[in-house]
Formats: C-alpha cells, structure tokens, sequence
C-alpha cells in the first residue's frame, strides 16, 4: 500500500544490501535537536543516544525479536539466584585512544554512572540494581544486582550503559562529553556546538554485533551529524542535498516527500512506551475511575492520530509499544469513543452542565489541567488542542499550559491533571517507573498509581525469568492500565528519516536508534 | 545696450495639495549688463519665485512655467532641458542666497563646494588649479587667510564669512548674472554694508550685472541702477532709482515709501503704515490686487486689473497715476498726541536698575573637568530705566542684547550683579513671590512664529495671564481677551482660532495681547518687529508706542535696525561683545556718537535716499567670539582708533554731557 | 579630548557592568531550578541533590553568589556551563565569529536595501515608486523573521538549489540569513532615509546646489544622501543591537552556529554563568557599536565634530 | 521585539537629532491608501468584536474529514491541520491579535513616556540617572527582557504583552525625553515662563501637548508589530496554547506547513502586514491631523 517502508518491530533498512557496498564516502545526518553531551552515561536524550551508537558499544546486543546477542562480551552466566552476572569479554577489542577494552574498564564505566560526580542520567535507572562488579580476570567480570532483574540484559544492551574508555573519562572529568572516547565503529573528532559533530572512521573495528551484516570496520569514512532544530530547514537541507539523511520528518512532509524521486523514506516504530497520557490521579476527580473513563470515550484517538500524522502514524493502544515484550494485541481497538458513555459517566457523578456548557459540582466547574512541553515535538501541543475540542463536547474544560519547564510544574510542582511522555526502552520493566506504587519521600510517578495487584504484578515483572509467563504478568498488566483508565495511550513514535537515495544500509535497532555500520554510498 | 536678462509675460504656477497657484503673473523686465536691477517688495510678493523661475529652480518645487519666456543672453531658459540648463547654471548666472549658514552643504568644506562648481563648469582645469582658484576668489572677496578657510567647513565661519564665501563660489565660473535674494537680511548691519560694498565693486570690475532682491528701500536706493517693484505676483513699477525715489508712480510703492523708518524720521508723528496686509495667493482680490489697501482705489480697480504701462520712460500698473502724481496725499502721518515732546525727565525714579550684572555661559567641560571656559555673553553692566521711557537697545548680533533681557526679567539668574525692580531686588527673590513680580514685566518675543504655542487657541494664548495670575472667571476671560484684541487691531472671532491662521505680524499683535494682558509696569520687546515687514513693521510700532502710551508702560526696546529704534526710543544703550559701551539720549546718540562702535553703527545703515549714496563698510572685521573677548577694551580690534592703552586697560563707562555716558578711552 | 574619551570608557563599563549586574539579577529571580533541569530527581537521592548544589555554588545566597561571579569575572573568569561544564569563554569566542558575520551582512543588506528603497522613496515623493518603497519597507517589518526565513529556504534551497539552507560554514551559508534579518531592519531604514531625505532635500544648500548647475545625481548622492545618512547611522548602532537580539531566532531557523542560540538555550535552562557570559559579551559589543557609530557619525557631520571639540551642547 | 527595535531605532535617532528640531517631513498619504487602511482597521476591528457575524465557520470546528483543504469554494482561504477555516480561524484571531498590538503599546509608551517625562522634566541628576538606567536596560536584548517576563510570570496572554511593552520602554522614554529637552528651550514656553506661569503647569500645558506626536508614530509601528514579537516568543517555544491563537501564533503554528500546505501561515501573515500598513498609514495620518498647523480647516 501506500504506506511508508515501515516494518514495525523489525529492523528496517535502506535500499538493497546485496549489492556489493562501496568503500568511503562520508555523509552528513541532520539532527532535530543537540544532544547534550557525548558522555554515554551523563546524557537521557533520544538525540544523543542516536550518536552515541556510532562510537559506544554495549556488553550485549538485542535483536528486533527481544533475543540478547553477544557483543564485548562473548557469553555470559547469570547466577541462580539473578542477582550475578559473570561476563567472558573479547580479547581484541581496543578504545579509540588505544585504551585496551578489559574487565576493569567495563568496571569503571559502571562504578562510574553510580558516583554522583559523573551527574548520570537515565544510565542510573537503567543500570538499576547493579550493586558492584568484581574483576575476575582480565576478560572476566561479575556483576552483582541488588536484586534479581529479567530486565538486566536488555538494559545493558542499551548504548546508554556503553562502555567508556577510562583513560579518557579520567583524563577530561566533566570534560568527557565533549571529548569521547569509546570503542565503536566510528571514532570523534569534532563537535561544533550547535552546528555539527563529526566522526570518522575507526579502522580497527572488527567486533560488530549480529545485528548488522558488516562485521568490519565501516565502508564510510567519516559521518557528520548536523543540528538543525527547525522542521522546515531540516528537510529542505536534505531536499536540496545539503545534508544525505534527515531524521524526524514531519507527517506532512512524509507525505509530499514519498513523491520525491531523489529521495528514500525510512521509518522505524521505536520500543518500549508509546506515547501516553497519564492521568494525575492525586488530583480530584481524576483520582476517580468513572472520571477518567468518561474522558476515555469521549477522547477519540483515532480522529486525532489520523488527522494530525495524516496516517504516518501508529495509534497506540497499550502502555507498552507494539514490538515490546509482552505487548498484548487484544488492547486494540476495544475501546471505541463514546460520547453517550462519557456523558452518563459524568452524570452519574453528580456533574451537571452549566450555562456555558461546562459541567458542574458544588459550584466547581469540571476542568482538566492539561500540560504539554515545548516546542511543539511531534505535534503533541496539537493533540492538546484537539483533546480540549473533544472534551469541549461532554462539558469538561480542558486548560492547556505548555511550558518550557517541565521539570518544575510536573515534576516539582505536579501541577497537571494530563501530562504526556514515552520512553524509549528495551524491557516493560520501564513500566515500573511509570505505575509503581512510589515510596513516601520519593517523587510519585507520572500516574500517581497505588495499585497492589499492579504492584505486585510489575514486581513478579522483573524477576520471573520464564518467558511465557512473564508475558502473562505484563498482559495483565496492561489490561489493568487500561480498564481502570489510568492513561491514553495516543501514539508509537516512528523515527523517520529522509535520505538521498544513494544512501545504501543504513538499519535501526530494536529500539530504533540507527546503525551506520552497514552505511554506504552508491556513486552514480 | 545688450540685454542680459529679458523676463516676458512670465507667469509661475505652483502645484499644491489644494490645486494650483499662480505665483507670480504676466511679469516682464530685463537687466542690461553691468546694470544692478533691485527687485522690492513685500514678503510673498514673488520675489524669490522670480529669481528662482530664473535659474528655472522652481522645477524642483513642484512648480512650472505656464506662460512668457525668459531670455538670458538670447537663450530662452523656459523651454530648455534640463542637461543644458543645468551647465548654464552656475556658468552664465549664479545665485547667492539669504541665509548664508543654509546654503552650504554642512558635510563638505568650503573649499570642496567651490572646487566642485568650478569643475563642474570648467572641464579643462586640475582639481588643483581649480582650488587655487577658490583661494584667489575668497581672497578677492575679503576673507583673510583663505588657504585656511577653504578647509574649513561651512558650521566653522561666521554669517559674514559665509555670504563672502557664497558670493565667491557664485563668481567662480563668472557668471554675467548675478542673483542676489536677499543676501544680506541675516546679517548684521555692519557686515550688511560691508557685503554691499563688495557687490558693488564686483560690479564695477566684472561688468557683472545684478538682480539683487530686497526689501530694504534703503538699501535698493544705496545700491540700484534701477528699481522693480511687485506686489503680490505682478509688476507694479518700474522705474531707476531717482525717479523713483523722488516720484513713485504706484500707490504701494509711495506706501512702501513712506512706511520707511528713516534716521531722521519725526518722532512726534506716527509711522506710516501701509493698511492690511499682502493678501495669500489662494484669495487674491479682483481687479488691482492692491485696491484693499490702497487710499486711491476707485471702482474701476475693483473691477479691472490694470497693466504695466509706459509713462515717461518708466512703467507702473495703476489706473490713478495721474491722480496720485497731483500729489494729493491722503492719509498720510498724523501727529501722536502731545506724548514725546523732547528727551524723558532725568528727574524721573528709575522703575529697573542694573548694577555690575553679568552672565556667564560655561562652556565644554563634563563629568570630571569643571567647565573653565566661559562665554562672557553680559560683562559687568549697570544701567538704569526710568518710569515712562522707553529704552532701546542695539548691538550687532551676539553682543548680549538678549541675555541681558532674559536677565533683568529674571528667566535666567545673572553670574554676578543685581536687578533691582521698583523696590524689590529681583535677584533675590524666587518661586512663588517671583512668579508675583512677573506680573509686571512681560515680554514680546522676536519670532512671532514661534513665540506661540502652535496647539493652543488664540483666546487662551492671550487669556494664559489670567490663569496664570488669576481669579477670573472663563466668561471674564473671554470678555477681557476680546477686548484686548482689538486693542491691538485684532478682530474678536480670533479667539477660537490657532495662531498659523494668522500672518506674521498679526501673530504679534497676539504676543503683545498677551503681553499687556496684566497692564504691567514693564515690557521688554526683544528684536519684536525685527522679522516682520517695512509696513508691517510701522503698524506694530505704532501699535507699541500708542499702548505704552495708554497703559503708561516702561519700555525696553531691544533691536538691530537703528532707525526704529532711535524711532521708538528716549534713551539707547549700544552693547558691544558683552559689554555696555555708551547710553545717550536717542537724538543725542545719531547726532553726536561718542564711540567709535556707534559711529559705525550709524554709518552703516543704509539711507533710503539715492541721491546721499555713500561709501559702505564703516565698521570692518567681525565680531569676536565672546568666548575669547580681546583683552582691554573689546571693540580695540575693530576700532580705526585704537592705542596701545586700548589692549590694556578697559576702559570705564563713564558721563560725557549730560546723560550721555561712554566707555572708551579717546571718545570722538 | 583624552579626557573626554577617558570619561566614555567609564561610563561604557558602567554601563556594561550595570546591565550585567542588572541581568544577574533577572536570571535570580527567575523560577526553575538549574539541578533539576539537569539530573534525574528520582535516581538521586536528597543528599546526593543537596550535595550538587553545594558544588555548583547555587545554594548561596545571592549577595554571595553575585560577588563571587563578579570578582571571577574580573580575574578574566566567565566560569562554567552549569548544565554541560562547558568554559563559558571559549564557548562565547567560538559562537561570536558567526553571529558577528551575520549581524554585519544583515546590516550591510539593510543598508543597501534601505538606502536605495529610502532615496527613490524621497526623490519619486508620492509617486508609484514612493509608495511601493514605502509598502516594500513596511513587509520588512511586518513579516516574522521566522516565516521569511522559511520562504527563503524553499525558494532558494529547495526549488532553486542555488544556495545552502543551514550551516554557518563558508561565506555562501550567510546568504539567506542575512537576507532574512536584513529586510527587518530595510524596513526600519527605508523609512528614516527617506524622512531624513525628505528633510534635506528642503533645505536651502540643496537649492543652491542646483544654482550651482550640478548634475541631479551630484545633488541627489553626493550631497543630499551623505547629509540624510548621519540619522541612518546613528540607527545603524541600534540596529545591530537588536539584529544581535534577532539572531536568536534566525539562528534557529537556519542552524546556524552563535551566540543567540547559546542564549536562548542557556536562559531556557537557567544556565545562570552562561547567560551572564552571553548578556555581558553582547553588551561590550552593544557598547563598541555605539561608540563607533559616535566616532563615524562625527567624521561624516562636521558639525558634530565642532562640537564635540567645543563640549557642551 | 520586534517592536523593540523599531521604538529603539526610532527613539534613539531622534534624540540623538533632537538638535535639528524641525519635524519629520511629514509622509502624505494619497486619499486612496488612507481610506482602504480605513478599511482594514474597520474590518479588522469589527472581526474583533462581532466575529461570529463575519466568520463563516466556527474557530474550533476541527472537521477532521476536510484537513488541509486548500483554498476553495467552501473554504475561502483553505482548511488548516485540524480541518478548522482558516479564515474563520483568522477572524476570531483578531481580537487576540489587535489586543495584545494596542494593549502592549499602551503599557509601553505609558511607562516610557512617563521615564521620559520625568526625566526631561527635572533634567540634571534624575535626568542622567534615567538615562544611564535607560541606557543599561537597552544593551539587554528584547528576547531576554521577554523571556524573563514569560518566566517569571508564566505563560499567558498578559505577558506577552508585558514582555513586549518592557523592552520598548527604554525608546518610548529616550524619544519623548529627546522631544521634551527640544521643546523646553522653544519660544513659547519662554513666554509662558515670562508671564509667571509655574513650571509644573508649562510642563503640562506646553511642553508635553507639543512633545507627543512622534511618540504617536512609533505607537503605530508598535502596535503592529508586537503582534510579530508575540509570534517571535512561540516561536521560541513560549507561547500560550489558546483556543483560538492569535496571528502571531497561527503563524508560528503553520510554518511548518509552508511547502505543503501554503494558505495555512500565508493568510495569517497578510493579515498582519495588512494591519502593520494600516496601522502606519492612518497613524501618520492621526499625527497631521492632531496637529492644528496641518489640519486643515
Ligand atoms: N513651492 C511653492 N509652492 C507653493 N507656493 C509657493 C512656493 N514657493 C513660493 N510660493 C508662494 O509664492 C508666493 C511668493 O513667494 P516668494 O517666496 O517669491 O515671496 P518673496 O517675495 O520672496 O517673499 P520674502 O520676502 O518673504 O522672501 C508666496 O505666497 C509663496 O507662498
Ligand atoms: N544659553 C546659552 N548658552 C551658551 N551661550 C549662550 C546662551 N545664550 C546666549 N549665549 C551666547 O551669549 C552671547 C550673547 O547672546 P545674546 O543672544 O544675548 O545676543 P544678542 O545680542 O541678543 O544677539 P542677536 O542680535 O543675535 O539676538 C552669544 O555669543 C551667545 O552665543
Ligand atoms: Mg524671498
Ligand atoms: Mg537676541
């Protein structure tokens, strides 16, 4: 059909890769935002981890089917107990400083995200109930968990747990992220702020996963990835062949570029949480089920993901994304929107419209606090508009705040009734963070949740290592989420790049994060 | 006789936002070479739209030549395109304007400007001929050190310098024409005559001829071969200079005539004064455009535009020539009461005394250096006025006339020194109390134009006193304004109006309402009728002395043209460069000046009398900067008499007959 | 004359100092917290949290805080990105180059567009091409850079090809952007030359420039535009004042490396010694600017020159 | 600050040729552009007040089936991205949009010219402290002056306008400053002095009435253009979400769709210009007319 060259779940790649690849040639890759900092473990963002694929590896690998691969390391053994993993390590791996990769560098970078001083991110929360490692030897080393965790593996297949050279990391400090040093296929050499940063070649590399067919070191020899914030100048760069790739297209441009005969579309739905709406459920009457599911019907998703991503997008239907393990496909399309449902909800709780056709309690009016970030990414402040139109329609009063800090209305404040936000992960443990009940002097999650059974759920979560099973818990799980309309799930993001077509292999992750090691150029 | 200039039938329309106007209507005359033709005339009689239609300027002004031609040296201008006129331009006419400061460029020196006309015109000659060529024609019109002043720029010369430099750049390709728009208003008296003096002699040596454009008889009698008279856009005589003078064939030029203020003017008789005033372009009157104004319209003028006609060898437009040359004068001077019969009583109680008052302006100086250097615009002067008389005031300009009024009325506080008004010390006084005693000082201001508040009604302009001062209620107001303003010969219904409805000299007629709103004891007229019209001028001054009269005022009368002043005035000061140099009754003064700077003065105003023509330039030099006054006595640089002792010591004001003091060392 | 430039350099740096202290206050009172925007609150512990306040010096007081920076600032010491420990100098020197590029070709289009559209405005007073200048020049103003930025880019990038869309690499990628910000401050320039030409041309020296015999031209460029350019001048130091301003969102639009985009980031994340950097950079250039334009403004007006040799007014 | 700039430039440059105290020659209008700006305003005010009796469709009718319709029989001036008019979006935007134009111009130039005022009043020490403040103020870019405001205050429609009128305070109050320390020394109020008349009341009386009119001409490219600084603020990613956003919003908004979907942003934007022009052309005009030398009788 007409829809883009999008395999969800499933790597996708550009062009044919059984022609024979050409060696050298560089290109440039245009970015939607900056990344904040190259060091693997200091920065969150999707941005950076998209560059830090280029010169990072990771112990493990996992594949579009959820499988973890060898990578630094070659195999591994997990304790009966789960709670220490015992990795052999590759023996002819060497950093770009020429550092030797080996157990005690693999040490450092872990020992490191856990010291405050290194400021770490989401490598934290990933890396989450490693407690120490142990050298064993020289290309041998143990981890130990705090806790079992099924979810281990697959976290440390992220780039964000790379593994940094610790003669450099030492050497520059905070420093390090502007100056990395890793182990991948492609080596730093500048980083222009807000303009671009550039790679080249690492002529030594030869340990590349499964997950791409170049084992090799790249066919290109060097890779620059400029900044360009603004939607219209991204793709008219790539339009004009300033830049051979560009990522984050916009729906609109999606559609008018599949028409353009220099160029390639490519998309991928990224893994682990769609992006979701989460009810504040500390806040009145939302911490009411009824409310919620009044909102529920009234919302209709559908109208919303087809008129804003004119079908360039996926409609999420669960917490969890697609290709996420466990995703439970029986969600889809079982809640349909229903206005006259939504309107008895209501009724039955006592709110009555008002004049001005909104709905009233005790002389409050029935309104939805609802915040969105900014810029306007991926249109979210437009499903804002359209949710507030939707409500307008069963008498509730949707208020839109977008502000440039989150951190401090939702986070600090909680200041919102409707707060969107997806995360890209490997594991539905990152539901934990999302649903868990939260400890009393801990900041609550984004949903507020207190719900035993679900507690109990997501903690079998980490630890059953059966597989079938462990897909029941999480199913359960979801259909919990979704009954009790703790969230809308609205969308799966599909990363999306525009590329000239001479642009041959370039291939994504699980997790949707691109691979260059296959890249290459067709001279013609 | 060949002729230089041939002006015929022409007639200019302008193209304004209301539609046209005809500035000027069917005018012919010419200019032989060598010949100095004085183009007189009220303000907006067409003068300067003659001149311009000449050198076909008023293209750029939106206007256009609708009729006549003008031939200079056989080639008609009216018709010519612009390339070619543009290289006549300059080559075979040249222009010298009025306002010496305006017509440079600020941004390019002197020398440049120069430069740049010659090379225009004269395509054979190096920049460097060409500006040695410049510093030959500045030094043949006066200006010393030209090598200097050829770098300077136009903002670094005095006005003097400046039309000297002007009349050179006007010479620098030698022009046959030469037109002068009044080249001499914006200056002093002194450097007036100098600048005549030197058209004369550029005259004489070029066999240059002139189109000189004024409206000082005076100096049309001084300087002209022969005299064109217009009146609202047309010709009404023409005539030389002599016959002129002795027969004006036209009634406005017999007014014009008699309006003149003369050194010898009877003080005891009113000035004459042309009735009304030039009417605007937009609402000429039908037939004569003079026949509102003018004592012989009969019907017929109304009716019937007369046309320049030819009566012994001269040319006038006027249906009563023969009439008027009976010689039956009407309306002419009428004796003012039984008021000024000789000098004011020495006996009377002085109403303002000045002693040792002087105003220093710093000047430079900032945040961190304290200003160290001073214009000395009033130096050390003490005088007094009597109750009842009127004082005047000259000095060339900058010599501090102004400050020393400002002063006295206390609108600025003097350096040193006191004023003290009736028995109070003025300079002791302030805020509320002083806000009091102005009620009896008023002053008219020089610029009627922008002495005004352009947003106010007239009624409030004059009514302000009242509020100001007053308990009154708006009903008394009004009454109080309607009756001051015909007082000063102003119809009430110019109450509701804003002052730019009026001409120049009705705004000062509502300065002076204004003025004498509260009856106030004194009134200083600082330079009040100096920017207004020879026959204007005699109304205003008519005007003042009849008040004065009537409310029993004491008059300070600060102002540049001698002859009015002597006019107005029982007693005058003559100021010289901040200082106060002699005070003599006024008769006294003219007859027998006692320094040098005042016999100067006199000698150089210009006698509206072809026949007692005389030679210019009796001051020389320019006044010194009062920031660096000459040591001594000031005027010493100047002075056809000065000694040694002069550069050493100032000397005293001190008495030299009977109320006449001096202040120079070897007084004449 | 020494002392009169001695007495400018002070109250430059009074003024740069001020409007730093000025902006250092500002960025206090602004909510937001600069740990929060950088760490994850939920992976760190309050001790932790506290602990990095501690080191960032953010828990001072402010009368503390605020001596500290100014006393480093005047050992040479811009300190460090709060966010990403970037040195705050080095990060300014290597931004500025590219916005000054662009201020100053945005100026230069300014000039050359303002310029030509004022003067014909003036000289064809009420005619057609008047009213198209004036039209043209008020587009300038009204239309937001953003969105001319953007038709720019796709009419010159995409459908022509003939000039890159983004960068801040070589002399061609400051094409568009000084295009873009320049037709901002044409619009500003189109309108004050042709009031200042309107003015000029009525005065007396123009007629005598004609009387002369000179060639229009000579009249209309040699002498009216030269007298009509001292008021555009002096608005040229505004103009690059607010075309540093403008950079912010130009840089955006067209990626380009600079100072306006460091800002605009830094003041969204309360990078407090960035900003401060940034504002306190820009001021110094605010200030050279302006006393250049004076010294210019001075070689083309004699007459400014004498009075600044007398003092005074 | 965009209007910053325009205040900034005007107000510097006239007080810095304060000294050629003639006014600006005036910038006639042909009778035809002044009666179409007339027009417009009319239009345009009336679209803010009455929008339900010109708007076609409602502003929030989001007709999800007609997205991105370009311009056409139904819909005049196209569909945007929800399937809302555009023209109807546009005539409902008006009022937002003429508000936040005159309401930050008014707070603007009240508090400019009230610094101003103040400071050409006293003169002296009060004088060279307001300007040095002034001049301080001035070296800060607009954006972040603005951006301090939309922080400080959050987001809302208020601080636009705030945020707008604070960085075009400084021009306002340099521009009526430079005006008032040239009309101080004119004639008439030397005459007004001489007749014993307070200080305080020449100030009001004389000195203010005659100083206001060019103020009156930056008001007019003010209050066009804030509408521009409020879109250049979204742009950045501080603008409020509002059900019915203003030009400068709609704007912003669009932009993305330039090469898609041109009608979006294009109308929006011409709505502005058209306003900009109109706004200046009568304000020039206002300026003669208040003027009792110009108006004609
Ligand atoms: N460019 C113009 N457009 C319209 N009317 C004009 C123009 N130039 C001059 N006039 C009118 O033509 C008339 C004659 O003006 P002109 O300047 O020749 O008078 P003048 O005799 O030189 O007076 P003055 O002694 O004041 O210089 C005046 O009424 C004036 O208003
Ligand atoms: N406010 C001032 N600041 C500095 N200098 C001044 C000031 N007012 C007057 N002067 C200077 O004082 C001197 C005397 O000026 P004043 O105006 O009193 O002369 P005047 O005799 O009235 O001349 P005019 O005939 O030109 O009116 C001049 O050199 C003038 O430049
Ligand atoms: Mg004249
Ligand atoms: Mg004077």
């Amino acid at each position: 059909g007409d829809k883009p060259a999008s395999q969800s779940g499933t790597a996708a790649s550009a062009g044919a890769t059984t022609q024979a690849a050409a060696q050298g040639g560089e290109i440039t890759y245009a970015l939607a935002t900056s990344p904040d900092s190259l060091d693997p473990h200091r920065s969150g963002l999707a941005v950076a981890v998209r560059v830090f694929r280029t010169m990072y590896d990771s112990l493990v690998v996992q594949l579009p089917d959820n499988t973890i691969k060898p990578w630094l390391a070659t195999e591994w053994t997990i304790s009966p107990d789960g709670k220490s993993y015992t990795f052999k390590l590759r023996k002819d791996v060497k950093f770009h400083d020429g550092t030797p990769f080996n157990a005690e560098a693999v040490k450092y970078s872990f020992d490191r995200i856990l010291d405050p001083a290194t400021k770490a991110a989401n490598a934290t929360a990933l890396l989450k109930p490693y407690k120490s490692s142990e050298v064993i030897d020289e290309y041998t080393i143990k981890l130990n968990l705090e806790t079992p965790s099924v979810a281990f593996l697959g976290n440390l297949s992220q780039a964000m747990l790379g593994i940094v050279s610790p003669t450099a990391a030492k050497k520059y400090g905070d420093q390090f992220g502007k100056n990395p040093v890793g182990t991948g296929p492609f080596k730093f050499v500048k980083w222009e702020d807000n303009a671009e940063i550039k790679f080249e070649r690492n002529p030594d590399y030869n340990w590349a996963p499964e997950l791409v067919s170049n084992k090799g070191k790249s066919y290109l020899d060097a890779i620059t990835f400029k900044i360009i914030p603004e939607e219209a100048t991204r793709i008219g760069s790539v339009q004009s062949g300033q830049v051979t790739a560009a990522e984050t297209v916009p729906p609109q441009n999606i559609v008018s570029l599949k028409n353009d005969a220099k160029l390639q579309l490519l998309q991928v739905n990224t893994g682990g949480l769609p992006y979701t709406l989460f009810f504040n459920q500390s806040r009145p009457p939302w911490n009411d089920v009824k409310a919620r599911q009044a909102v529920q019907s009234a919302v209709d998703i559908d109208a919303i993901v087809k008129t804003l991503y004119l079908g360039t997008y996926q409609r999420a239907w669960s917490p969890l994304a697609p290709s996420a393990f466990g995703y439970d496909a029986s969600l889809e399309n079982a809640i349909k929107p229903d206005l006259d449902k939504a309107n008895r909800l209501l009724d039955e709780l006592g709110w009555v419209k008002g004049a001005d056709g909104v709905r009233e309690k005790d002389g409050k009016k029935l309104t939805l606090h609802y915040v969105d970030g900014s810029p306007n990414r991926e249109k979210r402040n437009d499903i804002a508009a359209m949710i507030q139109q939707q409500l307008k329609k069963v008498g509730i009063a949707v208020e839109v705040e977008i502000t440039k800090d989150v951190q401090t209305v939702v986070y600090t404040n909680q200041g919102y009734d409707l707060y969107g936000n997806s995360q890209v992960n490997s594991d539905p443990v990152a539901l934990n963070s999302f649903y868990h009940t939260t400890a009393p002097n801990v900041r609550p999650s984004l949903s507020h949740l207190s719900d035993a059974e679900v507690d109990q759920l997501l903690e079998q979560g980490v630890v059953e290592t059966d597989t079938a099973k462990r897909k029941e818990i999480y199913k359960k799980v979801q259909h919990s989420i979704i009954d009790n309309a703790v969230i809308l799930p609205i969308y799966v993001f599909p990363y999306t790049v525009a590329a000239s077509k001479s642009l041959n292999g370039l291939k994504f992750d699980a997790l949707g994060y691109p691979l260059f090691n296959d890249v290459s150029l067709v001279k013609k | 006789m060949s002729h230089i200039l041939d002006i015929e039938r022409l007639s200019v329309d302008f193209a304004t936002a209301r539609g046209t106007l005809q500035a000027i209507h069917d005018v012919s005359f010419s200019i032989e070479s060598g010949e100095i033709v004085c183009l007189v005339g009220e303000s907006g009689s067409g003068k300067s739209v003659t001149s311009k239609a000449i050198m076909r300027l008023i293209d750029e002004e939106n206007g256009s030549i609708t009729s006549g031609a003008i031939k200079v040296d056989g080639i008609d201008i009216s018709d010519l395109s612009k390339l070619s006129l543009q290289s006549l331009r300059g080559k075979k006419m040249a222009m010298v304007f009025q306002e010496p400061m305006a017509a440079f460029d600020p941004v390019f020196t002197i020398g440049s400007q120069i430069v740049e006309t010659i090379c225009r015109h004269d395509h054979n000659s190096t920049a460097n001929q060409a500006w040695q060529r410049g510093v030959e024609l500045l030094r043949r019109v006066g200006i010393p050190e030209p090598e200097l002043r050829m770098k300077a720029y136009p903002g670094e010369l005095s006005g003097g310098m400046l039309q000297r430099a002007m009349i050179a750049m006007a010479l620098s390709c030698e022009p046959e024409l030469l037109i002068a728009d009044e080249p001499t208003t914006a200056l002093d008296v002194t450097i007036q005559a100098q600048i005549l003096q030197l058209l004369q002699e550029l005259k004489t040596e070029y066999r240059m001829s002139v189109l000189l454009i004024t409206h000082d008889l005076g100096i049309a009698a001084q300087i002209a071969d022969r005299i064109v008279v217009m009146y609202a856009g047309k010709i009404v005589e023409q005539a030389t200079a002599e016959e002129l003078f002795t027969q004006p064939h036209h009634p406005y030029t017999q007014g014009l005539l008699q309006s003149i203020t003369t050194l010898d003017s009877d003080k005891s008789q009113r000035l004459y004064a042309i009735p009304g005033s030039i009417p605007g372009l937009a609402d000429l009157p039908e037939g004569c455009r003079f026949h509102p104004r003018c004592p012989y319209a009969s019907e017929r003028c109304a009716r019937e535009a007369p046309e320049l006609q030819d009566r012994d060898g001269r040319q006038s437009a006027c249906w009563n020539v023969g009439q008027l040359l009976e010689g039956s004068e009407r309306g002419k001077t009428e004796v003012i009461g039984a008021m000024r019969v000789g000098e004011t009583d020495r006996t009377l109680q002085p109403l303002i005394e000045l002693s040792h008052v002087t105003k220093h302006y710093p000047v430079g100086g900032s945040f961190f250096s304290r200003a160290h250097k001073v214009i000395q615009a009033v130096d050390d002067v003490s005088f007094s006025i009597r109750k009842g008389e009127t004082f005047g005031l000259v000095g060339e300009s900058g010599s501090g006339k102004s400050t020393l009024g400002r002063v006295m009325l206390q609108l600025e506080r003097p350096t040193s020194g006191s004023v003290r008004f009736e028995d109070q010390q003025l300079t002791a006084l302030s805020g509320a109390r002083l806000r009091e005693a102005r009620k009896h000082m008023q002053m008219i201001f020089q610029d009627p134009y922008g002495s005004v508040d352009p947003r106010w009604k007239v009624g409030d302009i004059i009514g302000e006193p009242f509020a100001v001062h007053g308990n009154v209620r708006p009903s008394e107001k009004r009454e109080q304004v309607e009756e001051l303003l015909q007082l000063v010969g102003l119809s009430p219904s110019a109450y509701d109006r804003y002052p730019h409805e009026f001409s120049g000299g009705q705004r000062q007629r509502i300065g002076i309402a204004r003025a004498i709103a509260l009856r106030p004891k004194f009134i200083l007229a600082d330079e009040a009728v100096s920017a207004l019209d020879v026959s204007v001028q005699a109304q205003i001054v008519n005007l003042l002395q009849d008040l004065r009269q009537q409310l029993n005022m004491t008059l300070l009368f600060i102002g540049h043209g001698l002859n009015v002043v002597r006019y107005v005035s029982d007693r005058i000061g003559v100021m010289y460069l901040g200082k106060l140099v002699e005070i003599a009754p006024s008769e006294r003064l003219f007859l027998r000046p006692a320094h040098h700077y005042t016999r100067g003065l006199i000698a150089s105003v210009p006698i509206p009398d072809p026949n007692r023509r005389r030679e210019f330039a009796s001051v020389e030099g320019e006044i010194p900067s009062p920031a660096n006054p000459p040591s001594g006595c000031r005027f010493r640089t100047r002075c056809p008499a000065a000694t040694a002792r002069c550069a050493v010591e100032a000397p005293a004001l001190r008495a030299i007959g009977s109320d006449h003091f001096v202040a120079c060392h070897d007084p004449l | 004359m020494i002392k009169a430039a001695a007495f400018r350099l002070l109250s430059s740096l009074g003024v740069v100092l001020g409007s730093s202290m000025l902006v250092f206050c500002i960025l206090y009172v602004l909510p937001g917290d600069v740990v929060m925007n950088m760490i994850d609150p939920s992976a760190m512990s309050p001790e932790a949290i506290a602990n990095l306040r501690r080191q960032l010096g953010v828990d001072r007081p402010f009368y503390e805080q605020f001596i500290q920076y100014f006393s480093h600032v005047l050992q040479g010491d811009f300190g460090k990105s709060l966010v990403n420990s970037d040195p705050v100098l080095p990060k300014i020197l290597t931004h500025f180059p590219a916005t000054l590029l662009l201020t100053a070709s945005a100026s230069m289009v300014s000039i050359a567009v303002g310029v030509v559209l004022g003067v014909l405005s003036a000289i064809h007073r009420n005619k057609t091409i008047d009213i198209v200048a004036r039209i043209v020049g008020l587009f300038g103003i009204s239309m937001p850079t953003f969105w001319s930025g953007i038709l720019l880019i796709l009419i010159f990038s995409v459908s022509l090809g003939w000039l890159p869309a983004m960068g801040s690499d070589g002399p061609e990628t400051v094409v568009l952007p000084a295009l873009t910000l320049g037709m901002l401050g044409a619009g500003f320039i189109v309108r004050m030359v042709r009031n200042s030409m309107l003015e000029v041309l009525g005065e007396p020296f123009i007629v005598t420039l004609r009387a002369k015999g000179l060639r229009e031209r000579a009249v209309m460029y040699r002498h009216a535009l030269r007298n009509a350019l001292i008021p555009a001048v002096t608005m040229m130091g505004i103009l690059i004042g607010e075309m540093l301003a403008g950079t912010v969102v130009i840089e955006t639009v067209f990626s380009r490396q600079g100072i306006g985009r460091i800002i605009s980031d830094a003041i969204m994340a309360k990078d407090l010694p960035v900003v401060q950097g940034v504002i306190l950079f820009t001021a110094i250039v605010y200030v050279i600017v302006n006393a250049l334009v004076d010294i210019s403004y001075a070689y083309i007006d004699p007459r400014v020159r004498r009075i600044q040799r007398v003092g005074g007014n | 600050m965009r209007t910053a700039a325009t205040v900034k430039i005007i107000g510097r440059v006239r007080g810095r040729v304060a000294a050629r105290s003639r006014a600006f020659p005036q910038w006639s209008v042909p009778k035809g552009l002044l009666f179409a700006s007339v027009l417009v305003i009319a239009v345009l005010v009336a679209c803010a007040l009455v929008p339900q009796w010109i708007a076609p469709y409602s502003p929030t009718d989001m007709q999800t089936d007609h997205i991105l319709e370009a311009p056409g029989k139904s819909h005049w001036l196209g569909t945007d991205y929800f399937g809302r008019d555009v023209l109807s979006v546009i005539v409902y935007g008006a009022r937002e949009s003429l508000f936040i134009g005159f309401a930050s111009v008014i707070v603007g130039s009240l508090a400019g010219g009230t610094i101003g005022a103040i400071s050409g009043y006293f003169g002296g020490r009060v004088d060279s402290m307001l300007m040095r403040i002034i001049d301080i103020v001035m070296t800060i870019p607009g954006v972040l002056l603005a951006l301090a405001v939309a922080a400080v205050l959050g987001p809302g429609l208020w601080n636009i306008v705030l945020a707008v009128a604070l960085a075009s305070i400084p021009n306002y109050a340099r521009l009526l400053r430079g005006q008032i320390l040239s009309m101080k020394s004119r004639s008439f109020v030397v005459a007004s002095r001489s007749i014993g008349a307070g200080e305080f009341s020449i100030f009001l009386k004389h000195v203010l009435p005659n100083s206001l009119s060019p103020l009156l001409v930056m008001a007019a490219i003010g209050v066009g253009t804030s509408i521009l600084t409020g879109s250049g603020l979204s742009f950045l990613g501080l603008g409020v979400l509002k059900e019915i956003p203003d030009w400068g919003a709609l704007l912003s908004q669009g932009r993305g769709y330039l090469s898609v979907a041109w009608w979006i942003c294009t109308f929006p934007g011409l709505a502005i210009t058209l306003f900009v022009l109109a706004v200046n052309i009568i304000g020039d005009e206002l300026r003669d007319a208040l003027d009792p030398k110009k108006s004609r009788t």
